[in-house]
């Protein structure tokens, strides 16, 4: 059983994709087909996160063939998590993206919008429970394919160059990760990430230290950290708002839990942790720096995005247990409180037709509740409590106030600024687009499409969740980087036989 | 008996080869493109279907239907692309007439009636 | 290109229907069945029957599903003679001396004169009258290295052959003489050229 | 015997070097088109050679899609020259 | 395990640095080209990662010395394979609409990072501007 | 006191959606609010005195030591009786003071209640939390809903200061937490951790944070900024709550952090000096609210001083002190509002003789002010002569720097307390009369009852004592060396006593030679001014990011990837070249046919990279490809070669379609030659790294056991191709996404590839050189020649007729059929030879390519009555419940069965369910390439003229 709850956050959005697609010229079928299927896999995904909070790593190898001869599916605590959270805020993204129409797309979306958005977050599916190498590319291509479709579905001269930069680097990135592959298979013999992690230690130092590092570069470049990030800035502002959203929220995610899964289960090694640092400290700062530079509404976000890359990778740099739990509570926060700013986002470019700050001075604010559902996710962005986002903070802070060392005092100051000029930008969006005056017109009193409200409210929702829930979270948490540290137990599940 | 299949294949193999080579000559040698196409689609199919029946020779049995089903195919699919090629290369002015001995195609362009229906 | 304005087509038929004229006889499906189902057990390597079954299956099918139409014009589709049958031998047995010789000539050329090579194109009257007995000939001179079909044109039933090497008027002859004997030899094996007339 | 299908593989690599000085010479668009013809149409007669040498006859299917299509791409891109003057 | 001889490790490396640098072009049409020819590299590497040649890896095709193929990287080059396809295919329909919305197919440095710097300045004099406002203004009532 | 903070978070929550219809009712209940927090708290008073500590505690995140721990001790309820108390009268005068107000309602009660639980958290985590709720509430409450630039000024300045000392604060926290191994204060307390470096930064990190939210210099312009708030707002906010938070907490921690450097010295220095300063300020203040802000400024210099010194004296006179300030502070606010409100100014040159209008109001400031300035019997004096007695027997070197400081303090003190009468209430010469407007009772009120407690506890100094001394004896602190010192009015002539006294007077002449002192006050060098460092220090970093970003961010995709680039090189490179595994022995080559198969893909590979011709370019891609294919072969994979060509065939074809529109050569953008030379090296160093690392990677490889493996379990899928049973069974997942990625991509380019032009992109072709077309076919005409009479492709009538070639059509009509049998034969080989699905899709998608080459219309080519579309949806369908179907079966996914039949006549059938996989793969392979010719046939109708031969001569000559 575990095997099927293993494969259908894969196997459904692809098989309702096709069907989605072979269907096209039903909208509402399309829609209908969309909500139930991701609803029906958020229900899977919470299943295997119980599963695995109570059990441990949970895999199972396709087609009944023992794990390193067939594909393993594994859903340890990290990976449940993720994807329980991804799905949920997939699940909003496309109620409000449904809400919003096809006003931000070309021709051609209804047919293809359903379809590419299915398999994107199939993609994203596989990805968190890829427990093979080769699969977790062949996961990264169908997540990264159907984003370039997305991102390109629409018409403007614009969106096609920022499409062409997106995709022109994802896929470096991606031939990248191929030539990694083989790499690692000349070296090992495997593609089993499980199996890799026992084979490489018995690789000379200078190939597995290289390897190693060559997939950070790999999943850097996803995951948008400096100085591979400024593909990001300059594409995911011109989607539009719900695939800015999901990218946003899910993409680059994904990237940092590939550079989580890779460097703690195949390469436990110590040699990276000073270029973590490094990198992560630069990505803190030049992120936010990009922000507070920023005039459009939804490139400021990019970069604040990229910006807090660096926290993630911050836990990962000290590659210990409360490191690594503050990087697994970090990226589910950033997850749901990205996504959210960008749908409020959305709403505000929808309502006052700019999404420039200068512009957006001068136009009336969308109504309090906009306001509100922006405060909360901008103010966990920040870090400030008691929201999701300081939890994750503290949690980081924390474990870097366990180190001593320069490197390590640098990036917590790093951490501490970015914070700080991260609320400094938040601020600098809220006087732009929601407070009123004399000087200005009067707040609007609708507020958009009923549907993209609700879903802003349910992600918006699912951040304060997350925030009350930290307790129940931060034992997930804990556990995941437990498991992440001593792999010894996801081995087993995965090499031991899984449940055929 | 084996021992003569095996020679004959080996030596229509390397007369196969050989005129692989000639036609590469060809190629690089001959003034124009429509010349150079002869090397190249003429004398390489011929130099393949030598090829073939030699392995096919060579190798009998089981081998050798999808060897020959090969050398069918090209002998179909190769005059097509020479003659698309070919027919490309004239009107496009590919064909250094000058060193042209006779051209009586462009003898009949140059004629009035060359656009006009022909007879019924 | 449909795009064209100045293009005038002939009246396109009625595909549908003429495919209901195929359906009314199926034996018009006979010869590529048996063609298709031939290639597939060469494919196979096999002669057995369940080959020959599931090829005749796939056959069937390829042709069921993506069978075209009829050819129109020509009405007929005859089998060759049985003389005809029997020069075939004859007829690949000129092609493949031809095919050698003109290799050889071919090759010659290029290893001694290389860029002086001369050529030249030659107009060939045809007897063929059928577009495949046309195409066929002009095939057939294809093969041989040293001739390239340049032209065909159907109305007039003129084939404009570049040949190689070619140094003047009597080499021209020459090759005029080369694809009617080719012609001859592909016309001999087949009694419908005589009885064409003019379409 | 070896030896003798050896050199035969040696002739057809020379010749295919031959055609590669013809592809990146050019001159003319058709050129290069039809050195990429002949291209494919050694690398068949090479790998039949190669088998004869390696007695493993798996290829030869492999060998008949390439005799069946290979002129497919050919054809494709002469047809663009004959649109586009520019691209002769 | 045999090492990556040199003929093939020059052809790999010929062709990243081959795709590498027509990545760095500004042509669209050169980007996709070396996106293919990326491909081509990693999709070698990859098959080269199994070791020498030897025999296709069909049960009953051994050759003389009894070694098959290794089928994995095979398996995994297919993929790759159809994967590099399928996206060459989606980039060339970028490359055409790129051209078809702007007449050329470069890429253009992207207008919106150049503007950045003016915009703040204009919002910082404006800032200025609105500080010489009366501080007690607008209290409410 | 959980429920107590409940009680405040609902109501806050509830009072903006109930004030817009019950106002009244509201605001009512938002007074209830905090006015049950000091019921409730004075029902403890007994018992807290007594040494009794109740605590409550919600775990929150324990696992991440998140925890909300709350304690009431004797501070904790000095705290809430000053907060919930003025809370509950600003809120009375809030009712009055504001026109609607159900958002400043909510908000102030949200904030009554996060100062409630920041005084009352016993843990350092949950008074963070608190801390920073306060510093956002106070954003939105100095924004306010409609105010103008200023006010979001003001709001952001404060919170970002606020903030960033709280972000440094609670790493502080973090360190004193890991040193104490307790976030808990009373432990920390109880038991403080050694001194230490780390603890000496926790000190510091805190202390900035304390500093930032009182108000401290350098961080003190947030302050006056603020009072841009409404009144209530900055009496409630600013004088009694918000800004106490900081020295609260500096009371809080000195018993365990007094001993500790840096806190003593810098707790009085700059304590004291903010106490001058704020006073310097104060004295030439002409607005009366931004003279009172100044006032506090200078008050909570004070404060953090005695505080924070670490004496029980000093810690009794700075609590007496603290609730002084909350009476006097906010009564003197809540003034100036009714001030405002009747008299519409604050300018004290514009106000003369009010006091005469306003008795009541002028009597209760009098009083106040008295506090303010430390005369008896009001309770500042209690403070203030604390003061001087713990500064003056003091045991810390320095200390008469600090009794020096106080006393200069406290005569400025003196000086701006009689400006603040003097100009709100006096009768100027020179300025008429103000008209003084009347103003409602309720706001009146809570100036008298502010002013009373005052009063009272000055005069009942015993109560003051009692509720001050249990804290200040803590046993951590230092105690006085003159004995404890008790609370009273009189204690006889002490020297502290004099030096008070003629402070008083000094300050009294001060004000008395006010012009004078202006005078000076201009001629003097005008101190730094913390607002202009603030303002500069925004503005720098917003000229710092655009500069740095614009100087990053240059969106040039070329420049990205070579950073991308120069990252593969610097980091893996670096890495090989660290560790420098051993070189391998590498021989030349494994087989000699690979040698010949180099050299083409080189020399294409080199002469790609020189031609600037995009056709060439597009063929010598092509030939890399076969090239590439033919090693595939050499290398025993012929599954691989086989679909290798067929793809770059399609991709030939493609690409070809596509370059019918686009201009034959490369981009007329000449790169500079230096930077073709970076280019040329950049791409040739990370392509001898990645060769590098592929001889180093290959070399290292021991076991072969996989590959063994999969050869020999592959027949129990069904299939000998060991190749096949990966694709279909061992690997079907992949093979699944793979086919997903397929779908998805031509989705995404029929999409792009169908829209029509509507930008300036034109047929390239178009663009006819000058020579005009070519003399043949100027000659050639109108040729119609090779037309052939039968129809033996229909599409074919589509092709203008020159294009016509009775060959071509000959010749497809024949293949045609042979091919698609050949891709069912594929289908079904790939289980015991190369082939498969893909393959089997590709060859058949390529008949269809063969067809449209030949007839130029991919739609008359496919007849069916089928979409491609619902081709390739059915075949991602087949294959996706193929992995289902096992569900049935109580089977894993993608799983296959096998089935063998022996059949009469035909023998042994066998049949193993991944070919419906396979089949499914097939479906798809050829519904892709059909959609994708089907949008390379409309990317030539777009428009696309470009008949060579064509022209308007050409419609003459057709019949
Ligand atoms: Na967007
Ligand atoms: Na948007």
């Amino acid at each position: 059983m575990t095997a099927w709850l293993l494969v259908a956050p894969v196997l459904l959005p692809v098989l309702v994709a096709a069907l989605s697609f072979a269907l096209s010229g039903s909208r509402i079928t399309q829609q209908v087909l969309g909500v139930s299927v991701l609803t029906l896999t958020l229900t899977d995904a919470v299943v295997l996160l119980v599963l695995a909070q109570r059990d441990g790593p949970q895999a199972a190898s396709m087609g009944g063939w023992p794990a390193p001869l067939g594909i393993a599916l594994v859903a340890d605590r990290l990976s449940a998590l993720l994807l329980t959270v991804s799905l949920a805020v997939a699940l909003a993204v496309l109620v409000f993206a449904i809400g919003q129409g096809n006003a931000d797309f070309g021709e051609s979306s209804p047919v293809a919008f359903h379809p590419a958005y299915l398999l994107l977050t199939a993609g994203v599916g596989m990805a968190f429970l890829a427990g093979d190498l080769f699969n977790l590319f062949v996961a990264f291509e169908m997540m990264l394919t159907a984003s370039y479709v997305l991102l390109s579905l629409g018409v403007g001269s614009g969106r096609i160059r920022a499409g062409m930069t997106y995709t022109i680097t994802s896929l470096t990135s991606s031939l990248l990760f191929l030539t990694a592959i083989a790499l690692c298979y000349a070296a090992t013999g495997t593609v089993n990430m499980a199996d890799l992690g026992l084979r490489m230690t018995q690789a000379p130092d200078g190939v597995a230290a290289t390897l190693s590092v060559l997939l950070l570069v790999v999943f850097g470049i996803k995951a948008a950290m400096v100085p591979l990030h400024f593909w990001l800035p300059d594409s995911y502002p011109t989607a539009p708002t719900p695939i800015t959203a999901i990218f946003a929220a899910l993409l680059t995610k994904v990237g940092v839990y590939a550079m989580v899964r890779t460097q703690t289960l195949i390469f436990p090694r110590d040699d990276v942790w000073l270029l973590l640092t490094i990198v992560a400290v630069l990505t803190l700062l030049v992120g936010v720096l990009g922000a507070i530079a920023q005039d459009d509404l939804n490139r400021l976000l990019s970069f604040v995005l990229v910006s807090h890359i660096g926290f993630m990778l911050f836990g990962l740099a000290l590659f210990d247990e409360a490191g690594l739990t503050g990087t697994v509570l970090y990226t589910a926060h950033h997850i749901v409180v990205q996504a959210g700013l960008f749908l409020v986002s959305g709403i505000v470019v929808r309502l006052s037709g700019t999404a420039s700050l200068a512009s957006l001075t001068h136009r009336a604010p969308p109504p309090p509740v906009v306001a509100g559902l922006f405060m909360l996710p901008a103010l966990a962005l920040a870090g400030i409590p008691p929201t999701s986002g300081f939890v994750a903070k503290f949690v980081l802070l924390q474990a870097g106030g366990e180190r001593s060392g320069w490197p390590v005092t640098v990036l917590i100051a790093a951490a501490l600024l970015t914070s700080l000029l991260t609320l400094y930008a938040m601020t600098r969006v809220w006087r732009a687009v929601f407070s009123a005056g004399p000087d200005r017109p009067a707040p609007r009193r609708e507020a958009g499409n009923v549907l993209m409200l609700a879903a802003t409210v349910g992600i918006v929702g699912l951040g304060v969740a997350i925030a009350v829930g930290a307790g129940l979270l931060g034992e997930i948490s804990e556990a995941a980087a437990r498991d992440l540290v001593d792999p010894d137990g996801y081995r087993e599940a995965v090499l031991g036989g899984g449940d055929g | 008996m084996s021992g003569v299949r095996e020679v004959v294949g080996v030596v229509l193999m390397l007369g196969g080869a050989l005129f692989s080579l000639l036609a590469g000559v060809g190629m690089l040698r001959f003034a124009d493109t429509v010349s150079r196409l002869h090397a190249a689609s003429k004398a390489q199919t011929l130099g393949l279907l030598l090829v073939l029946v030699g392995a096919a020779v060579h190798e009998g049995g089981p081998s050798a239907p999808p060897l020959l089903l090969i050398g069918v195919f090209m002998l179909v699919t190769a005059p097509v692309m020479g003659h698309v090629v070919a027919r490309i290369a004239y009107r496009t002015d590919a064909v250094a007439r000058e060193r042209l001995t006779v051209d009586q195609l462009g003898d009949r362009l140059s004629r009035q009636d060359a656009a006009e229906p022909p007879p019924r | 290109m449909r795009a064209d304005p100045g293009d005038v087509h002939e009246p396109r038929p009625d595909t549908p229907a003429s495919r209901g004229s195929v359906r009314r006889r199926p034996w018009r499906y006979l010869p590529p069945v048996l063609w298709l189902t031939l290639l597939w057990a060469v494919l196979w390597g096999t002669f057995t029957v369940p080959t020959l079954i599931a090829g005749a299956v796939v056959a069937a099918g390829t042709q069921a599903a993506f069978g075209l139409p009829p050819r129109g014009a020509e009405r007929r589709h005859r089998l060759p003679r049985l003389r005809g049958v029997v020069q075939l031998p004859a007829l690949i047995g000129y092609l493949l001396v031809d095919l050698v010789v003109s290799s050889v000539v071919v090759a010659r050329e290029a290893v001694r004169s290389g860029p002086r090579t001369r050529s030249g194109i030659v107009e060939v009257e045809l007897r063929a009258r059928s577009d495949a007995q046309i195409a066929t000939v002009a095939l057939l001179t294809l093969v041989a290295p040293g001739s390239l079909v340049l032209e065909i044109d159907r109305e007039r039933r003129l084939l404009y052959v570049h040949a190689l090497p070619l140094r003047g008027a009597a080499d021209a002859e020459g090759r005029r003489a080369a694809v009617a004997r080719i012609e001859r030899r592909l016309l001999a094996m087949s009694r419908t050229a005589k009885k064409e007339g003019p379409a | 015997m070896t030896v003798m299908v050896s050199i035969a593989l040696a002739l057809l690599c020379g010749a295919a070097l031959l055609v590669t000085v013809r592809l990146v010479r050019g001159p003319a668009a058709l050129d290069r088109i039809v050195a990429l013809d002949t291209l494919v149409t050694l690398i068949i007669s090479g790998t039949v050679v190669g088998t004869v040498i390696r007695s493993d006859g798996i290829s030869g299917h492999v060998l008949v899609v390439l005799a069946l299509l290979g002129f497919i791409g050919t054809i494709a891109a002469a047809r663009l020259v004959e649109r586009r003057e520019d691209m002769r | 395990m045999t090492t990556l001889d040199l003929a093939m490790a020059t052809v790999v490396g010929g062709l990243f640095a081959t795709g590498f640098f027509l990545l760095l072009d500004r042509s669209l049409m050169r980007i996709l080209l070396g996106v293919i020819v990326l491909g081509h590299a990693a999709n070698l590497l990859l098959i080269l990662s199994g070791g020498a040649p030897a025999s296709p890896p069909v049960t009953g095709s051994e050759g003389p010395d009894g070694r098959l193929a290794d089928p994995l990287p095979q398996a995994m080059a297919l993929t790759a394979i159809v994967i590099t396809f399928g996206i060459t295919t989606l980039l060339l329909a970028m490359v055409h609409r790129a051209w078809q919305l702007d007449g050329h197919d470069e890429v253009r440095d992207d207008v919106e990072d150049r503007r950045i710097g003016t915009v703040h300045d204009r919002a910082e004099e404006r800032a200025a501007a609105e500080s010489d406002l009366p501080a007690d203004r607008g209290e409410r009532r | 006191m959980l429920t107590l903070l409940g009680v405040h978070l609902l109501v806050a929550l509830l009072l903006p959606l109930l004030a817009g219809r019950y106002r009244r009712a509201a605001w009512l209940l938002a007074v209830l609010v905090p006015l049950a927090a000091v019921v409730w708290a004075g029902l403890w008073t007994g018992r807290v005195l007594d040494g009794h500590v109740p605590q409550e505690t919600l775990s929150w995140a324990s696992v991440l030591q998140l925890e909300l721990v709350l304690r009431l001790d004797s501070l904790s309820l000095l705290m809430v009786f000053v907060i919930s108390g003025v809370g509950a009268l600003v809120l009375l005068y809030g009712s009055g003071y504001f026109a609607d107000g159900g958002r400043e309602a909510g908000l102030l009660v949200g904030f009554a209640g996060a100062m409630f639980g920041l005084v009352t958290a016993d843990h350092l985590i949950a008074l963070y939390i608190f801390w920073e709720l306060t510093s956002v509430i106070s954003f939105l409450l100095i924004a306010g809903r409609g105010q103008g630039v200023a006010n979001r000024k003001a709001a952001e300045q404060a919170l970002l200061t606020t903030a960033g000392g709280g972000l440094a604060m609670l790493f502080g926290f973090i360190l004193l937490g890991r040193e104490a191994g307790t976030y808990r204060i009373s432990q920390i307390v109880a038991d403080p951790p050694a001194t230490s470096g780390a603890l000496a930064v926790a000190v510091v990190l805190v202390l900035c944070g304390a500093f930032a939210k009182s108000a401290q210099a350098p961080l003190s312009a947030w302050l006056p900024a603020a009072m841009v708030a409404p009144t209530p707002i900055s009496a409630y906010l600013h004088a009694a709550a918000m800004v106490k938070a900081g020295v609260y907490l500096v009371a809080r921690l000195t018993p365990a952090l007094a001993e500790v450097q840096p806190w003593q010295p810098a707790v009085l220095a700059i304590g004291l000096l903010t106490m001058v300063l704020g006073a310097w300020r104060a004295m030439r203040q002409t607005d009366l609210k931004l003279l009172l802000a100044y006032g506090t400024v200078s008050e909570l210099g004070m404060l953090t001083a005695l505080l924070g010194a670490g004496g029980q004296t000093a810690m009794l006179a700075g609590e007496e002190m603290l609730l002084a300030h909350a009476c006097f502070k906010s009564a003197l606010f809540l003034t100036v509002g009714v001030l405002e409100r009747s008299t519409g100014t604050r300018e004290l040159h514009r106000l003369s003789g009010v006091g005469r209008s306003m008795p009541v109001v002028c009597g209760a400031a009098v009083l106040s002010v008295a506090s303010m300035a430390g005369l008896p019997p009001l309770v500042g004096y209690l403070g203030k002569e604390a003061a001087y007695e713990a500064m003056w027997h003091a045991d810390f070197a320095g200390r008469w720097w600090a009794v020096a400081g106080l006393a200069l303090g406290s005569a400025l003190t003196v000086a701006y307390c009689a400006r603040f009468l003097w100009g709100a209430f006096a009768v100027k010469p020179g300025v008429e009369r103000t008209p003084v407007e009347r103003v409602p009772a309720v706001l009146v009120w809570p100036v008298c009852v502010l002013t009373a407690a005052s009063l009272l506890l000055g005069v009942f100094y015993r109560v003051t004592g009692d509720l001050t001394v249990p804290y200040a004896r803590s046993e951590h602190l230092v105690p006085d060396p003159a004995g404890p010192y008790e609370v009273s009015l009189w204690h006889g002539v002490t020297g502290p006593l004099t030096l008070s006294a003629a402070m008083i007077v000094a300050g009294l002449l001060l004000h008395a030679g006010r012009v004078w002192v202006e005078r000076a006050q201009r001629r003097m060098p005008s101190l730094p001014d913390t607002q202009r460092g603030y303002e500069g220090t925004v503005n720098g970093l917003g000229r710092l990011a655009v500069w740095f970003t614009r100087h990053t961010q240059v969106g040039s995709l070329p420049v990205y990837l070579a950073v991308l680039l120069l990252t593969v090189i610097a980091v893996p490179g670096t890495m090989l070249l660290w560790y420098r595994p051993p070189l391998p022995d590498v021989t030349a080559w494994h087989s000699a046919v690979q040698v010949p198969l180099a050299v083409v893909i080189l020399a294409a590979a080199v002469a790609l990279v020189v031609t600037g011709h995009r056709l060439t370019a597009v063929l010598l891609v092509g030939a890399i490809g076969y090239g590439v294919a033919g090693l595939f072969l050499v290398q025993g994979a012929p599954d691989l070669a086989l679909t290798q060509f067929l793809v770059e065939t399609l991709t030939v074809v493609a690409v070809v379609l596509v370059l019918r529109r686009l201009p034959a050569d490369f981009s007329p953008l000449r790169t500079e030659p230096r930077s073709l030379w970076f280019r040329v090296a950049l791409a040739t160093v990370a392509g001898v790294c990645v060769a590098a690392l592929a001889v180093t990677a290959t070399a290292v490889r021991q076991s072969l056991q996989l590959p063994r493996e999969i050869i020999e379990r592959a027949p129990e899928t069904g299939a000998y191709n060991a190749v096949n049973a990966l694709l279909v069974d061992f690997r079907a997942l992949d093979t699944l996404g793979e086919i997903s990625v397929l779908l998805v991509t031509v989705i995404g380019a029929a999409a792009l590839l169908g829209r029509r032009g509507d930008g300036r992109g034109r047929p390239a072709g178009r663009r006819r050189r000058p020579g005009g077309r070519s003399r043949a076919a100027e000659r050639f005409g109108e040729a119609r020649w090779d037309v052939p009479r039968e129809m033996w492709l229909p599409e074919a009538l589509d092709v203008p007729r020159r294009e016509r070639s009775l060959l071509l059509e000959l010749v497809v009509r024949m293949l045609f059929p042979a091919v698609l049998v050949l891709s069912v034969y594929l289908l079904f080989a790939g289980h015991s030879r190369p082939g498969g699905g893909f393959a089997g899709g590709l060859v058949a998608g390529q008949a269809f390519v063969l067809r449209y080459l030949a007839g130029r219309s991919a739609e008359a080519a496919f007849p069916l009555p089928l979409t491609p579309r619902s081709v390739a949806g059915a075949g991602l369908v087949l294959a996706a419940v193929t992995a289902l179907v096992p569900l049935a079966a109580g089977g894993t996914p993608l799983s296959s069965a096998q089935w063998y039949w022996d059949v009469p006549v035909l023998g042994s059938l066998h049949l193993a369910t991944n070919v419906f996989f396979d089949l499914g793969v097939y479906l798809l392979v050829l519904g892709v390439c059909l959609k994708l010719l089907y949008a390379l046939d409309r990317v030539r109708d777009a428009g696309d003229t470009l008949a060579p031969y064509g022209g308007p001569a050409r419609r003459k000559a057709v019949t």
